[in-house]
C-alpha cells in the first residue's frame, strides 16, 4: 500500500527544507535560547541532508549478511552523519554554556551585543 | 666606501643615540654626528669619480620575483643631494645638541634623525624605483616621528599626522605611478628606465603614470594645492624644520622630478602640469609668507615658494632651466637652512618667534643678526649673494617661456612672486633685527654659544662665497648634477656669474626689490586687508576633512558592525543563498536518472508529525520549555526515520544524543528566562520568514535533485562495503568506517568532544570565579518549587536501572563492530546511566560517591585512542592501522580481538567523560548551600523510623 | 498456523490497546485520569507487540531471541517513575493539601512539603 | 564471606544483570555466559556506592508468585480500563484520590508497591507522604475508595511485607 | 613510511590530555610541557618544510588505507609552509601567554592551546574534504574555549556570537560536502579533482552549487565581506594573545580556498568557471577597504587590530582571487607576513590594554611607554604595509601580480587607498595612545587606568614573577625579528612562495602522489 | 499472511496513536499533559520500531526500541523535574 502521489524522496527533501527553514528563522531571533533551538533544528536538517546524499533505501542496513546476497545502502554518509551528530552535540553543549554564562554575567539573554560607543576623548 | 654602506650607515648608526643617551647627551650627539660624518666622508671619497662624470653602481638582488633589487648608483644629481643631506645633517646634529633642552629625549631625536637621514640618502642613491619607494615612504614615517617629537604639543601631533596624511597619500599614489612606469619599461631599475624615454612617452599609460608620480612629488615638496601641511609641520623642533623642511625632505619631490626628468619631461603634459603648479606655488607661497607673523611660518611659506620656483624650472623642460633648478637647489639649501637655524636661535633666546613681538635684535644678538640678514638678503635676491644668481637665471628663463600662447603670463607672475619674495625677506630683516630694541621680549635675548651659531655661520659663508665665486665653488657640481638631470653631457651654454649685463632679468630683479620695499612699507594696511579677506584655511579644511573621515569611518564601522548578530546572520543567509543560486543558474542539469520510491501511510504519518512538530517549534518558540518538548518529537521522528531508512546506528545515536541534549538544555534553561518576549517588529519577522523559506526551499530542492540522480562515478563506499569484513574485521560497515577506514575522523571527533568538556569546565571556573557566583549562591528559583527533591521511587528505580543501563552500554559497545552500536553510543548510554543517578539523588550526593575523575576520563580516552593509533607504528604501519585476530583459551570458545575495540574504548571514555563533565559543570552552577543531602532519598521511613526509635531509646 | 494466529492475535490486541491508550489521553477530561490511559494501555500494547515479536522470532525466523524481555523490564521499571513525576507535576500545579485526602500521620504529601530552609530563604529574600 | 560481600554487594542484582546479558545477546555460548557473569559482578561492584544498603529478601521465592499475580491483574484490569476509556462517558466516571497508609518501611518495598499500583490499571501512585508512611493513589473510576485501599493492602502490600520485611 | 607527517597532529593531541590528566595542578609543569610541545612542533615542521622543499609531494595513508578509501595526509610545499608558520606563531604566542600570566587567568588554557594547534595543523595537512571539516571543528571548538578564556561579560556575549556564526558556517560546510559527495561519490580531495574533471559538461548545476557553498564556507573563515561579521567582536573581545594566535585561523580559510580552487576546481576547469572569479575579487577588495575604514573608525585597540586583520585578509584574498601563479605567490608571501604582523600587533595591543585598558584614548603614561610605543609603531608599519617591513614588499608583490587582471585599476586603487586609510588610522591611534598621554599629567587625569578584565580580576593580580616578566617583550621581538627576516630574505621567501604557487598550479603532481595515477 | 495484516493493523493503530499524541502535545493546555503525550509517543514509537522489525523479519532495528525503553523516561523525568524543581540535577 503506497501513497501514490508521495514518495520517500519528497518526504525527506521536504523535511530537510522545513527543518532548515525553521532553523534559519529561529537563528534570526533575538534571544540566545531560540537561536540554540534554531541551531538544533538546522542540525537535524543538515544531518538528514547529508544522510540522504547516500540515496535512500529501505531495509538495506549496511550490516553485512554472511549468508545472503542482499542490497546494502551507502554506509559512508551514515558514518559522516554520525561524526556530524557527535560534533554538533559538542558544539551545542558549548554554545549552551557560553550563552548561559553570558546571560548570568549580563543578566540579559539578548544575542545582539548592544554597542556603546564610549565618549571618545577629543581627537589629538 | 661602498654605496651600500653609505646608505646603511645612518640606519646602523640610528641604534646608538637612543642607547647611548644613558651615557650622556654628548655621547648621543657624538654618535649621531660621527655616523653622519663617516657617511659624508664616504660620499666625498667618490667625489673625484663623480666629477669625472662616472656613475658608480652597486647592486644585489633583493626580491627578484618583483624586480625589486637593492641597486644603488651615484651620479652628479645623487651626489649633490647626498652631499646636502649628509652635510647639512651634520650641521643640524651639531645645532640640535645645543638647541634641545634637558627635558627633551635627545637620544630618540637623533635616532629618528638618523633614520630619516638614511631614508633620504637611500632615495637619492636608489637605482631601483621600488627601492626608492621603500625609502620614500620611510621618509614620511621618520618625519612623522620627528614632527611629532614634542609629543605634549597638540600642534606637533596634529602637524605630524597632517604631514603623514598628505605625504603618505602622495607616496601611495606614487607607488601606483612607479608600478606603471616599471610595467611600461619592463624593469624597475632606474638606469634602465632612464634609457627608455620614447617607450615611456609613447605609452598610453604615460599620463596616468605621470600624474601619479607627480602627486607623490608635489605632496612631498609641498606644491599647491598640497602646500598647507608644511607650515604645520613647523611645530617640530627647529633643527627638524631646518633639516626636513628646507634642505632635504621637501626636496625629495624635486629630486625625483629631476631624476625622472630625462624620461618624463618634454611633453606638453609635463610642461603644463609641472610648470604651472610650480608657478602658482611660487606666487602663492610668497604672498602668504608676507603675511605670516610666526618666523618659522614665514620661512615655511617661503620654502613653499622656492620649491615652486624649482618645480617650475623643472617644468619648463629645457636643459638650461634644469641647470638653473639645480643651481637654485644648492642656493636655497644654504640660505634657507641658515635662516631656519637663525630663527631657531631667536626662538631659543627670546622665547618667541612672533615677529610682532620682536625687533631690534641686531644690537642684542649681533652674530645671529649678521647671519640672518645675509641669508635673508640672499633669499630676497640681492647681489652679491647666491640667491641673486639663481633667481636671475630663473627670471631669464621665464622670459623665454610661452604659456598657452601668452608671452607675459609666466614672467609677469614670476616677477610678482619675486616681488613678494623680496618683501617678506625684507620684513624678516626689518621687523626682527632692525628697528628699536624692545624691552618686552619674553626673555632677554643674546647670542648663543658657538656650537649653535657655527652651523648657520658656515652656511652663510657659503651663501656669500657662492655668490662671489659661483663658477669656482659650485660650477663643477652644478655641471655634473645638471648633466645627470638632463641625461647627457651636452649641456647648453650657461655661465654662473654675478653680472650678465643689462638683461631683462636684471630689470625684473630691480623691480622686484623696489616693489618689495614698497610692500614692506605698506605692510600694516596690507595685513589688515589680508586678515579681513575671506580665504580658505587649509588646516581647518584638512582637520574637518579628517574629522569627517574619522567620523564617517566610525559610522560605517559601527553601523555595519553594530553587534547585531541577527543582522549578520541575515546578511550571511542572503549572501549564501544568492551566490548559491547564482552558481546553480549558471550551470546546466540533466533529467533525473533515478526513480522515486513509494511510501506507505505510516511513513507519511511520521513525516506529518515531523513537519507539524517543526512548525510548532517555530510557532511556540517563545515558550521555551514547550519548544523543548516539541523538539523532542522532532528528534524522535528523525530517529524513527533513520531506522526506517536503513541507518540503525544513526537512530541509536540520535536517540541517545537527544536525551543528553535535552537534559543539558533544561539545566541551562533553569537559569534563564522561561519565555522569549516579542521583540522584532512584524516586518522583520516577515523578512526573516522570507529568507528562511527561501533557504529551506533551496535545501529541499537541492537534496531532491541530488537524490534523483546517480553518482557520476561509483562511490568510494563500494570499497568500504567490499572490504569491511576482509580488511576491517567487522560486519557493521558504518562502525568499521568509523573506527577503521575513517578512524582519523573519529579521532578528531572525540577530541572535539573532549575539548567541549574542557571549554565548559574552564567556563564554569571563570563564571564561578566572578561576581556571578554571589548571584548564583543567592539566586531564588523563579518558579515555585515542589517538595521532595529526591523522590524515593526514582532513587530505587535508578538503583536497578543504572546497572542495567551500564550492562546495555557494555552490550552495545561490544557488538558495535558487527552490529549497530559502538563506543560512542555505549558512552552516551553509560553517561545517561550515571546521569540518572544524578537526577535521582542529587548532584552532591552522587558526586561524593563518584570515583571517576572526568578530566582524567576524557584524557585517558583520547590517550587510549591515540596510543592505539600509535601502536601500529611498531608494526611499521601508519597511524591508526587496525589489526584483529582470534584467541582461543579452553574451555572457552574462540573469540575475536581487534585493536578497533581498543580505539572504540577510547571513544567510549571520552564520551562518558565529556558528557559528565559538561553536566557536572551545569550542576555546579546550581549549587547552593543546603542543597546537598546526606541521603540518597529525602524520604525513607526505614531510616527515619529507626533513627526515631534510637532517639526515643536514648531519651528513655 | 496456530502460532501465526497467536502472533496475529497479540498484534491486534496490542494495536488496540496502544490506540486506546492514546485515545484516552484525548478523551478523558481530567488531568489525573488522563495519566491512567497511556501508562497502562500503552504498556500492555507494547507488551503485546513484544510478545508477538518474540514469538515471531522463534516461530517464523527460527531463532530464540529474548531481548524483548529486556524492553518489557525497562518499561515496567520506568513507567511508574514517569507516572509518578507527571502526577507530582499535577499535584504541584493544581492541587493543594486541602484538595487531597489527609496524608495519614505525616500530615502532608511530599510534593507539598517544601523544605523549611527553602521557605526561610524565600521569606528572607522578600 | 566479607570479601564476597564486598565483591558481590547485591547478589540479586548480579543475577539480574547476568540474565539481562543473556537476554540481550540471545547467544547461548559459554563465552557469552562467562562474559555476562563477569560484567554482572563488575557493574554492581563499580556502582555499589550508589546503592549502599544491603537489600534483604526474606522470602525470595514469593517473588514469582507476586509477579504472576500482578501480571494477571494487569491483563485483566487493562480490559476494564479500556472499556472505561472508550465507552464510559466522562460524566459517569468517578475519579478520586485515596490515601493508602503504609506498613512497609523499606524503600525498595514501597517502590515496588507503588509501581504495582501504577501498573495495575485503574490506579496510579501519585505521591508519598512527607515521612513516607502513606501513599497517595489516584483512581480512575472508584465507586468505593475503601475497597480499593483494602485490596491494595491485602493483595499487594501483605505479600510484599512477606518478601521484604 | 614517514611518520613525521602525522607527528605534528599527534604530538599536541598527546600533550593536551597529558597536561589535563597528569600536571593539571602544576602550573610550571603545564607550561613546560606546553612549551616543549610547541618547540618540538617547530622542529618537526622545520623537518617537514625541508622535506617539502624538494618539491616532492608526500602522502601518509592513515590506517594503511589507500586514497581515496581512507584518509590521507598530504605534505606539499603549501601545507609545509602553513604548518611551519603555525608552529612558529604558536611558540611565540605561548611564550607571551606564559610571560604575561594570561594562562593562569582561567582553566585549561594550555590543553586548549595544544588542541587548537592540533586542529589547525590537521586542517593544513589533510587530503580529505570531510576530514578537513572535522579538523575545522577541532580548531573551532578549541578556539571557542580560548576566546572566552578567563571570562567576562562582553567576552561571553561576543563568544556566543562567535560560536553561533561559526556553527552556521559548519552547517554550510556539511551541506557543501554532502552535495559534492552526492555528485562525485568521493571525499578525497585528489579524487574529487579527478572525478570533477570527468563530470559531463551538461550536468554542472549541482556540482557548482556544492563548489560554491564550499567556497563560501572558507570565505567565512577567511572573513570575506559580507561573511566577516564574526571577526571584529570576537577578536577584539578575546584575550588579545589568543587573538594573536587566531591570526592564523583566518589563514586556514584562505588556505582552503587556495587548495580547493587550485586542486579540485582549478581556474581552467570549465565546470566551475566563474564561481570564484565573479565575486571573490570584488568582495576581497571591499573587505580590504572596510578593514581599513574599521581601523580608522575603532576606538578600542583590540577592535583596531581586528580590523587590521580583516584588511590584511582583504589584501591576501585579492591576491588569491587573481588565481594566477604570480597572484598566489604574492598571496603566500603576504600570508607569512600578515600572520606575523597581525599577531605582533595583537600582542602589542595586549601590552597596551594590560597597562591602560582597551580604549584608544590618552591616559596617564603607561609603564614602559617608550618601548611599547616603538613596538606599536613598527607593528602598525608592518600591518599597514609600509616600508621597510615585509608588508610593503608583500603589497608590491600583490600590486605587481594584479597588473594583467581586468580589475587592475580597482585593485591598485583599493590597495593603495586602503593603505592610506590604514596609515591614518594607525597614526591616529598611536598618537592618542603614546603621544597625547604626554600631555596628561597624573594630577589632572580623572580616569585612573582601567584594567581590561571586568570581573575576572577581582582577585588582584599578584606581582608577576620577574623571571617571566620579560617574556612578553621577548615574544614581541621574536615576531618583529620574524618580520625583519622576512624582509631581508624576501628573495628566498618569495622564491619558496613562487615554487609553491607553481606546485599548486600543477595539481597533477599532488594527484599522482595521492592516487598513484594522473588525471585523465 | 495473517501476520502481515495483523502487523498492518497494529501499525495503523500505533501510527494513529502517535497522531493523537501529537495533537495533544500541540494543543494541550497543561504542560503535564504535553509531557505525558510525549512519553506516550515515545512508547508508541517504540512499538512501531518493533513492528517494523517484525515486518522486515530483522533484528537489526531492535536496539533503537531498547534505547527508547531505557532512556525515554529520562527525558520525561527531566521535563517534569524542571517544572517541579527548576533544577533537574540538585
Ligand atoms: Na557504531
Ligand atoms: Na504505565
Amino acid at each position: 500500500m503506497t501513497m501514490g502521489f508521495l514518495n520517500i524522496e519528497f518526504l525527506v527533501a521536504s523535511a530537510v527544507g522545513l527543518l532548515t527553514a525553521a532553523g534559519i528563522y529561529l537563528i534570526l531571533r533575538r534571544r540566545t535560547f531560540p537561536v540554540i533551538l534554531g541551531l538544533s533544528l538546522l542540525t537535524y536538517g543538515v544531518n538528514i541532508f547529508l544522510f540522504a546524499t547516500g540515496r535512500l533505501m529501505v531495509d538495506a542496513p549496511p550490516v553485512l549478511n554472511k549468508y545472503a546476497e542482499v542490497p546494502y545502502t551507502d554506509p559512508l554518509p551514515q558514518a559522516l552523519v554520525l561524526t556530524a551528530i557527535v560534533i554538533s552535540f559538542g558544539m551545542t553543549a558549548v554554545v549552551v554554556m557560553i550563552a548561559l554564562a553570558a546571560y548570568l554575567s549580563a543578566r540579559d539573554d539578548k544575542i545582539d551585543m548592544p554597542h556603546h560607543p564610549e565618549d571618545e576623548g577629543e581627537d589629538a | 666606501m661602498s654605496l651600500f654602506l653609505i646608505a646603511a650607515l645612518p640606519f646602523l648608526g640610528a641604534v646608538f643615540p637612543a642607547l647611548l643617551i644613558r651615557a650622556g647627551r654628548n655621547a648621543s650627539a657624538s654618535a649621531a654626528g660621527l655616523t653622519s660624518f663617516l657617511a659624508f666622508v664616504g660620499l666625498l671619497l667618490h667625489a673625484p669619480a663623480v666629477f669625472r662624470g662616472e656613475v658608480i653602481q652597486v647592486g644585489i638582488d633583493w626580491l627578484p620575483a618583483l624586480g625589486l633589487n637593492a641597486n644603488f648608483f651615484l651620479d652628479g644629481l645623487g651626489f649633490l643631494f647626498a652631499a646636502m643631506i649628509l652635510g647639512i645633517g651634520l650641521l643640524v646634529i651639531l645645532y640640535a645638541r645645543f638647541y634641545l633642552s634637558r627635558e627633551d629625549p635627545m637620544g630618540n631625536f637623533y635616532t629618528y634623525l638618523l633614520l630619516f637621514q638614511g631614508a633620504m640618502v637611500g632615495i637619492v642613491l636608489s637605482d631601483n624605483i621600488l627601492l626608492l619607494l621603500v625609502f620614500w615612504e620611510l621618509t614620511s614615517l621618520s618625519s612623522f616621528l620627528l614632527i611629532g617629537y614634542w609629543k605634549h604639543l597638540p600642534e606637533g601631533r596634529q602637524g605630524a599626522r597632517m604631514a603623514l596624511a598628505i605625504t603618505g597619500s602622495g607616496g601611495l599614489a606614487m607607488i601606483g605611478g612607479m608600478m606603471i612606469l616599471g610595467n611600461i619599461v619592463g624593469s624597475y631599475d632606474l638606469s634602465v628606465i632612464l634609457q627608455n624615454k620614447d617607450l615611456i612617452q609613447a605609452s598610453p599609460l604615460y599620463l596616468p603614470a605621470l600624474i601619479l608620480i607627480l602627486l607623490g612629488c608635489f605632496t612631498k615638496s609641498a606644491q599647491f594645492p598640497f602646500h598647507f601641511w608644511l607650515p604645520h609641520a613647523m611645530a617640530a623642533p627647529t633643527p627638524v624644520s631646518a633639516y626636513l623642511h628646507s634642505a632635504t625632505m621637501v626636496k625629495a619631490g624635486i629630486f625625483l622630478m629631476a631624476r625622472l626628468w630625462p624620461v618624463l619631461s618634454g611633453t606638453p603634459e609635463w610642461f603644463y602640469i609641472v610648470a604651472t603648479t610650480g608657478l602658482v606655488t611660487m606666487l602663492l607661497g610668497a604672498v602668504i609668507a608676507l603675511f605670516k607673523d610666526d618666523l618659522k611660518a614665514l620661512l615655511a611659506f617661503s620654502t613653499v615658494s622656492h620649491l615652486g620656483l624649482i618645480t617650475m624650472l623643472l617644468g619648463f623642460g629645457t636643459k638650461i632651466a634644469a641647470v638653473t633648478a639645480v643651481f637654485h637647489i644648492i642656493n636655497h639649501a644654504t640660505f634657507k637652512a641658515a635662516l631656519f637655524m637663525s630663527a631657531g636661535i631667536v626662538d631659543h633666546e627670546a622665547h618667541t618667534r612672533d615677529i610682532k613681538r620682536l625687533g631690534g635684535l641686531r644690537h642684542l644678538m649681533p652674530v645671529t643678526a649678521t647671519i640672518a640678514i645675509v641669508a635673508a638678503l640672499s633669499m630676497a635676491g640681492i647681489p652679491p649673494f647666491n640667491g641673486f644668481l639663481s633667481k636671475e637665471m630663473m627670471l631669464e628663463e621665464t622670459v623665454h617661456t610661452l604659456w598657452a600662447g601668452s608671452h607675459y603670463l609666466v614672467p609677469g607672475l614670476a616677477l610678482l612672486a619675486a616681488l613678494f619674495s623680496a618683501a617678506y625677506s625684507f620684513r624678516f630683516i626689518g621687523h626682527v633685527f632692525l628697528g628699536q630694541t624692545r624691552d618686552d621680549y619674553p626673555a632677554k635675548p643674546h647670542d648663543p654659544g658657538f656650537g649653535m651659531w657655527a652651523g648657520p655661520a658656515l652656511l652663510v659663508s657659503l651663501v656669500v662665497l657662492i655668490g662671489l665665486f659661483p663658477a669656482h665653488l659650485v660650477g663643477p657640481l652644478v655641471a655634473v648634477a645638471a648633466g645627470a638631470v638632463t641625461g647627457g653631457a651636452d649641456l647648453p651654454y650657461y655661465s654662473l656669474k654675478l653680472w650678465h649685463g643689462l638683461t631683462p632679468a636684471l630689470y625684473m630683479s630691480g623691480v622686484a626689490v623696489i616693489g618689495g620695499l614698497v610692500l614692506l612699507k605698506l605692510h600694516a594696511p596690507l595685513i589688515a586687508a589680508w586678515n579681513r579677506a575671506p580665504r580658505p584655511e587649509a588646516k581647518q579644511i584638512f582637520d574637518s576633512a579628517m574629522r569627517a573621515l574619522t567620523k564617517l569611518s566610525q559610522i560605517i564601522t559601527d553601523g555595519l558592525h553594530n553587534g547585531a548578530i541577527t543582522r549578520y546572520a541575515f546578511l550571511m543567509m542572503v549572501f549564501i543563498i544568492g551566490i548559491s543560486y547564482f552558481a546553480y543558474s549558471t550551470g546546466t542539469m540533466v533529467p533525473a536518472t533515478r526513480e522515486v520510491q513509494g511510501v506507505g501511510p505510516i511513513t507519511v504519518i511520521a513525516w506529518f508529525c515531523l513537519m507539524v512538530a517543526t512548525l510548532a517549534v517555530v510557532a511556540k518558540h517563545r515558550q521555551r520549555q514547550l519548544s523543548l518538548v516539541l523538539i523532542g518529537v522532532v528528534g524522535l521522528v528523525v530517529s524513527l526515520g533513520f531506522n526506517y531508512l536503513s541507518a540503525p546506528d544513526l537512530a541509536l545515536t540520535q536517540l541517545s544524543v537527544e536525551v543528553v541534549t535535552m537534559v543539558l538544555l533544561l539545566l541551562a534553561l533553569n537559569f534563564m528566562p522561561k519565555d522569549s518576549p516579542v521583540e522584532a517588529p512584524m516586518w522583520v519577522r516577515l523578512r526573516d520568514g522570507g529568507i528562511a523559506v527561501v533557504g529551506g526551499l533551496g535545501a529541499a530542492l537541492l537534496i531532491y535533485a541530488l537524490m534523483l540522480r546517480d553518482f557520476a562515478l561509483p562511490s568510494i563506499s563500494e570499497f568500504h562495503l567490499a572490504n569491511s569484513y576482509k580488511g576491517g574485521g567487522g560486519t557493521n560497515v558504518v562502525n568499521v568506517i568509523l573506527v577503521d577506514f575513517r578512524g582519523y575522523d573519529t579521532f578528531g571527533e572525540i577530541i572535539v568532544l573532549g575539548i567541549a568538556a574542557l571549554v565548559i569546565y574552564a567556563l564554569t571556573e571563570a563564571v564561578l570565579g566572578s561576581r556571578v557566583r554571589a548571584y548564583l549562591l543567592n539566586r531564588k528559583p523563579d518558579m515555585p518549587q515542589a517538595g521532595d527533591a529526591h523522590p524515593m521511587m526514582m532513587v530505587v528505580a535508578t538503583r536497578v536501572m543504572m546497572p542495567l543501563a551500564l550492562m546495555v552500554a557494555a552490550y552495545i559497545f561490544f557488538r558495535g563492530h558487527n552490529l549497530p552500536g559502538g563506543g560512542f553510543i555505549a558512552g552516551l548510554i553509560a553517561a545517561i546511566a550515571l546521569l540518572m543517578q544524578y537526577m535521582a539523588s542529587g548532584f552532591s550526593w552522587a558526586s561524593e560517591r563518584q570515583r571517576m575523575f572526568y578530566h582524567g576520563t576524557i584524557g585517558s580516552g583520547v590517550l587510549i585512542a591515540a596510543a592505539t593509533g600509535l601502536g601500529s607504528w611498531f608494526s611499521g604501519n601508519p597511524f591508526l592501522t587496525s589489526a584483529f585476530g582470534y584467541l582461543h583459551w579452553p574451555p572457552l570458545e574462540e573469540f575475536e580481538w581487534a585493536t578497533a575495540a581498543l580505539f572504540d574504548l577510547g571513544v567510549f571514555l571520552a564520551v562518558v567523560g565529556a558528557v559528565l563533565l559538561a553536566l557536572e559543570s551545569l550542576a555546579r552552577f546550581a549549587w547552593q548551600p543546603g542543597i546537598s543531602s546526606e541521603h540518597a532519598m529525602d524520604i525513607n521511613p526505614a531510616r527515619d523510623d529507626a533513627a526515631e526509635a534510637a532517639a526515643a531509646e536514648g531519651e528513655a | 498456523m496456530f502460532f501465526e494466529y497467536m502472533i496475529a492475535g497479540f498484534l491486534v490486541v496490542s494495536g488496540t490497546f496502544g490506540f486506546v491508550g492514546s485515545f484516552g489521553l484525548l478523551k478523558l477530561n481530567d488531568p489525573m485520569s488522563r495519566l491512567h490511559a497511556p501508562t497502562k494501555a500503552t504498556t500492555l500494547g507494547v507488551g503485546g507487540v513484544l510478545l508477538a515479536s518474540m514469538l515471531h522470532g522463534v516461530v517464523i525466523e527460527g531463532h530464540l531471541s529474548l531481548h524483548e524481555l529486556m524492553i518489557t523490564l525497562f518499561l515496567f521499571l520506568t513507567a511508574p517513575v514517569t507516572a509518578l513525576f507527571i502526577a507530582k507535576v499535577h499535584l504541584h500545579r493544581h492541587e493543594t493539601p486541602s484538595s487531597l485526602p489527609k496524608a495519614g500521620e505525616d500530615g502532608i504529601w511530599a510534593t507539598h512539603d517544601v523544605d523549611e530552609h527553602e521557605a526561610e530563604a524565600d521569606s528572607g529574600s522578600n | 564471606m566479607r570479601l564476597l560481600q564486598r565483591l558481590v554487594p547485591h547478589p540479586i542484582l548480579t543475577l539480574l544483570l547476568t540474565i539481562a546479558w543473556v537476554l540481550l545477546t540471545s547467544t547461548w555460548t559459554l563465552n557469552s555466559l562467562v562474559f555476562g557473569v563477569l560484567l554482572g559482578i563488575m557493574i554492581p561492584f563499580l556502582t555499589q556506592p550508589y546503592w549502599p544498603q544491603q537489600m534483604q529478601l526474606k522470602k525470595p521465592l514469593k517473588i514469582a508468585e507476586y509477579i504472576l499475580i500482578v501480571l494477571y491483574d494487569i491483563v485483566v484490569a487493562n480490559v476494564i480500563v479500556a472499556y472505561i476509556v472508550v465507552f464510559k462517558p466522562n460524566a459517569k466516571r468517578k475519579p478520586g484520590w485515596i490515601a493508602v497508609p503504609l506498613d512497609l518501611l523499606t524503600p525498595e518495598a514501597i517502590t515496588v508497591l507503588a509501581g504495582t499500583i501504577t501498573m495495575t490499571p485503574g490506579t496510579v501512585s501519585a505521591d508519598l507522604s512527607a515521612e513516607g508512611h502513606a501513599l497517595l493513589v489516584h483512581c480512575l473510576d472508584a465507586e468505593d475508595p475503601e475497597a480499593v485501599r483494602d485490596e491494595i493492602k491485602q493483595r499487594y502490600e501483605r505479600r510484599l511485607m512477606e518478601i521484604f520485611e | 613510511m614517514n611518520h613525521f607527517l602525522i607527528a605534528p597532529v599527534v604530538l599536541p593531541a598527546l600533550v593536551a590530555p597529558f597536561i589535563i590528566m597528569v600536571v593539571r595542578y602544576h602550573l610550571d609543569l603545564t607550561r613546560i610541557f606546553s612549551l616543549a610541545s610547541t618547540v618540538m612542533l617547530v622542529a618537526i615542521s622545520l623537518v617537514l618544510a625541508t622535506q617539502a622543499a624538494s618539491g616532492e609531494v608526500q602522502v601518509y595513508e592513515l590506517g594503511n588505507w589507500s586514497a581515496p578509501f581512507g584518509i590521507v595526509l598530504v605534505l606539499d610545499r603549501l601545507s609545509a609552509m602553513m604548518v611551519l608558520l603555525t608552529s612558529v606563531l604558536a611558540l611565540v604566542v605561548n611564550l607571551y601567554v606564559i610571560g604575561s600570566g594570561w594562562d593562569k587567568r582561567g582553566a585549561n588554557f594550555h590543553a586548549l592551546f595544544q588542541f587548537q594547534l592540533m586542529g589547525i595543523i590537521g586542517a593544513f595537512l589533510t587530503g580529505d574534504a570531510f576530514n578537513l571539516f572535522v579538523f575545522f571543528e577541532v580548531l573551532l571548538i578549541a578556539s571557542y574555549g580560548l576566546m572566552i578564556h578567563s571570562g567576562g561579560t562582553r567576552r561571553f556575549q561576543a563568544g556566543v556570537q562567535y560560536v553561533v556564526y561559526n556553527l552556521l558556517g559548519s552547517t554550510l560546510f556539511l551541506f557543501a560536502l554532502g552535495t559534492l559527495y552526492a555528485v562525485t561519490g568521493t571525499l578525497n580531495m585528489a579524487d574529487l579533482a579527478v572525478r570533477v574533471a570527468e563530470i559531463p559538461p551538461e550536468d554542472t548545476a549541482l556540482l557548482r552549487v556544492g563548489a560554491v557553498m564550499l567556497l563560501l564556507v572558507f570565505a567565512i573563515k577567511a572573513a570575506v565581506i559580507p561573511l566577516h561579521f564574526w571577526l571584529p567582536a570576537s577578536y577584539a573581545n578575546a584575550p588579545l594573545p589568543v587573538a594573536a594566535l587566531f591570526a592564523i585561523m583566518t589563514k586556514v580559510g584562505a588556505y582552503a580556498i587556495l587548495r580547493m580552487y587550485t586542486l579540485v576546481f582549478g581556474p581552467d576547469l570549465a565546470i566551475t568557471e566563474g564561481l570564484a572569479g565573479a565575486w571573490l575579487m570584488p568582495a576581497a577588495l571591499v573587505t580590504l577597504m572596510l578593514g581599513a575604514i574599521g581601523i580608522l573608525g575603532s576606538y578600542r585597540i583590540g577592535r583596531l587590530v581586528a580590523f587590521g586583520a580583516i584588511t590584511s585578509m582583504g589584501t591576501l584574498l585579492t591576491a588569491i582571487a587573481l588565481f594566477s601563479p604570480e597572484g598566489v605567490a604574492a598571496a603566500l608571501y603576504y600570508t607569512l607576513h600578515s600572520t606575523l604582523a597581525a599577531a605582533f600587533l595583537f600582542l602589542v595591543a595586549d601590552l597596551v590594554s594590560e597597562r591602560q585598558g582597551i580604549e584608544i584614548t590618552a591616559q596617564r603614561l603607561m609603564p614602559q611607554s617608550g618601548l611599547i610605543a616603538v613596538l606599536f609603531f613598527t607593528g602598525a608599519i608592518a600591518l599597514a604595509g609600509m616600508p621597510p617591513l615585509s608588508g610593503f614588499l608583500g603589497k608590491l608583490l600583490v600590486l605587481d601580480a594584479a597588473r594583467d587582471h581586468d580589475l587592475v585599476w580597482w585593485t591598485w586603487g583599493v590597495i593603495l587607498v586602503g593603505s592610506l586609510v590604514t596609515i591614518l588610522g594607525m597614526a591616529r591611534a598611536g598618537s592618542l595612545l603614546f603621544w597625547k598621554s604626554h600631555s596628561i599629567t597624573a594630577e589632572t587625569d580623572p580616569t585612573a587606568p582601567q584594567p581590561y578584565e571586568e570581573e575576572a580580576n577581582e582577585q588582584e593580580e599578584e606581582t608577576e614573577d620577574t623571571s617571566t616578566a620579560a617574556l612578553p617583550f621577548v615574544a614581541c621581538f621574536a615576531l618583529l625579528s620574524g618580520l625583519i627576516l622576512l624582509t631581508i630574505f624576501a628573495g628566498p621567501a618569495s622564491h619558496y612562495a613562487e615554487a609553491t604557487a607553481a606546485q599548486l598550479f600543477q595539481p597533477e603532481i599532488y594527484i599522482k602522489a595521492v592516487l598513484g595515477k594522473v588525471t585523465p | 499472511m495473517i501476520i502481515t495484516y495483523a502487523t498492518l493493523f497494529a501499525f495503523t493503530c500505533f501510527a494513529l496513536a502517535i497522531l493523537m499524541n501529537l495533537w495533544k502535545i500541540i494543543s494541550a493546555a497543561e504542560i503535564a499533559d504535553r509531557i505525558l503525550a510525549l512519553d506516550s509517543m515515545f512508547i508508541n514509537a517504540l512499538a512501531l520500531m518493533v513492528l517494523y522489525g517484525i515486518a522486515l523479519g530483522s533484528e537489526i532495528y531492535f536496539e533503537a526500541s531498547l534505547i527508547i525503553a531505557m532512556l525515554g523516561f529520562v527525558s520525561t523525568v527531566a521535563y517534569a523535574r524542571f517544572i517541579l524543581r527548576g533544577n533537574i540535577i540538585e
